[in-house]
């Protein structure tokens, strides 16, 4: 379930609709994570761009590893402007005990982090700017780098 | 011809060229001044799977997208 | 915030109301576990006894130690029966950063299934049955033991 | 006299007892047959916070409290 909204995402229609989804399923532990748009460095809200084949890929690559572990991961993003207290990103995951579902989550919402290829802009004075310096090079780049 | 593809904040419409592996990709945008900044921070994919070697052979009609510093959430 | 219910809670109204009421504090990550009675054992459901007063205090010093990292801690827990599928118990931290609130929510959970004094039992035809078995002695029980 | 509860799962009334210190209540308590075979896994709390030391010393309206084996959530 990778869900893909313009705009803020609205999270308590999620939580809830992903809860009563599973519920009945035997999970004993769900565990979800929300991100939300900080008041910070002057901004009115970020924005993102995402480019949804390898965003695919990359959660159906999740989606079997939680699998493996009898588990199953949700997610919803955003696309486009989400204002400041607006959140942006929702990340879940099902499984029938609590261990799997507390190192599932964790290791799910850092590979997105470091992973998944969305880009964020903050916007200020209703400019976008790439957040450049909160940026992370997905690992492998600077491949195409001639070094003279 | 390949056709390349800069994602996210590389503003810059795509382009073709002639390509047989990633080494003629590279060597080939190591003279656009617009791209050559961003090289040696971003990932690769050849038809939406990232590749990890310059060796990576490209067929005509391949997608190669340019994938910069990510910070999605 | 702690929050003790009569029977089954009702998750979406808890994970909602808790996302409102801190949405706007510039929480950047909301971390919740949710659990649920799972269908096992032939169970009709669970059935929960706890001891407030030792409750709180728990739970206050956890609040303690949450706002030491910028953080808050909240929970909810059922009294008395919930059945198959129903939930009985829900945690979550808010934090500026998600690490904090990552290692926060499992910390916090672990803990609780370690400390916090509350006794299940199965329920199987109508009766309540100590769940022995699944129960872990508190740090330091066995104090008034008399070895001869 | 202090008071001894019971939580959870030990079905019994709370009891008022002579006790200077916890070493008395184990003392008394080791000949209650209803409750000996819980003593070696219960926690121990003195006015609703938990001890470690048998030494612990007890006033007269003091509350002792055995917590036995916890399973929440």
């Amino acid at each position: 379930m990778l869900e893909l909204h313009e705009n803020a995402l609205n999270v308590p229609d999620i939580l809830s609709r992903w809860y009563q989804k599973e519920r009945s399923n035997n999970y004993g532990a769900y565990l979800s994570f929300v991100g939300t748009v900080r008041h910070e460095n002057g901004i009115e809200g970020l924005s993102f761009d995402l480019y949804e084949p390898i965003l695919k890929r990359w959660f159906e690559a999740w989606q079997q590893r939680a699998k493996a572990e009898g588990a199953v991961v949700k997610m919803a993003h955003s696309m486009g402007d989400v204002m400041v207290h607006e959140s942006s990103y929702v990340a879940a995951v099902f499984s029938p005990k609590r261990r799997v579902a507390l190192e599932l989550i964790d290791a799910f919402v850092e590979d997105f982090k470091a992973t998944a290829p969305i880009w964020k802009y903050d916007l200020k004075d209703g400019v976008r700017i790439y957040a450049k310096d909160r940026s992370a090079p997905i690992a492998g780049s600077g491949l195409l780098e001639t070094r003279q | 011809m390949v056709r390349i593809e800069f994602l996210g904040p590389i503003a810059k419409e795509s382009l073709e060229m002639e390509a047989t592996t990633l080494h003629d990709v590279a060597h080939k945008l190591s003279d656009d001044s617009e791209v050559k900044e961003w090289l040696s921070t971003c990932a690769v994919a050849v038809n939406d799977t990232l590749v990890s070697s310059l060796d990576t052979p490209l067929k005509s009609g391949d997608k190669v997208s340019l994938l910069p510093p990510v910070c999605g959430g």
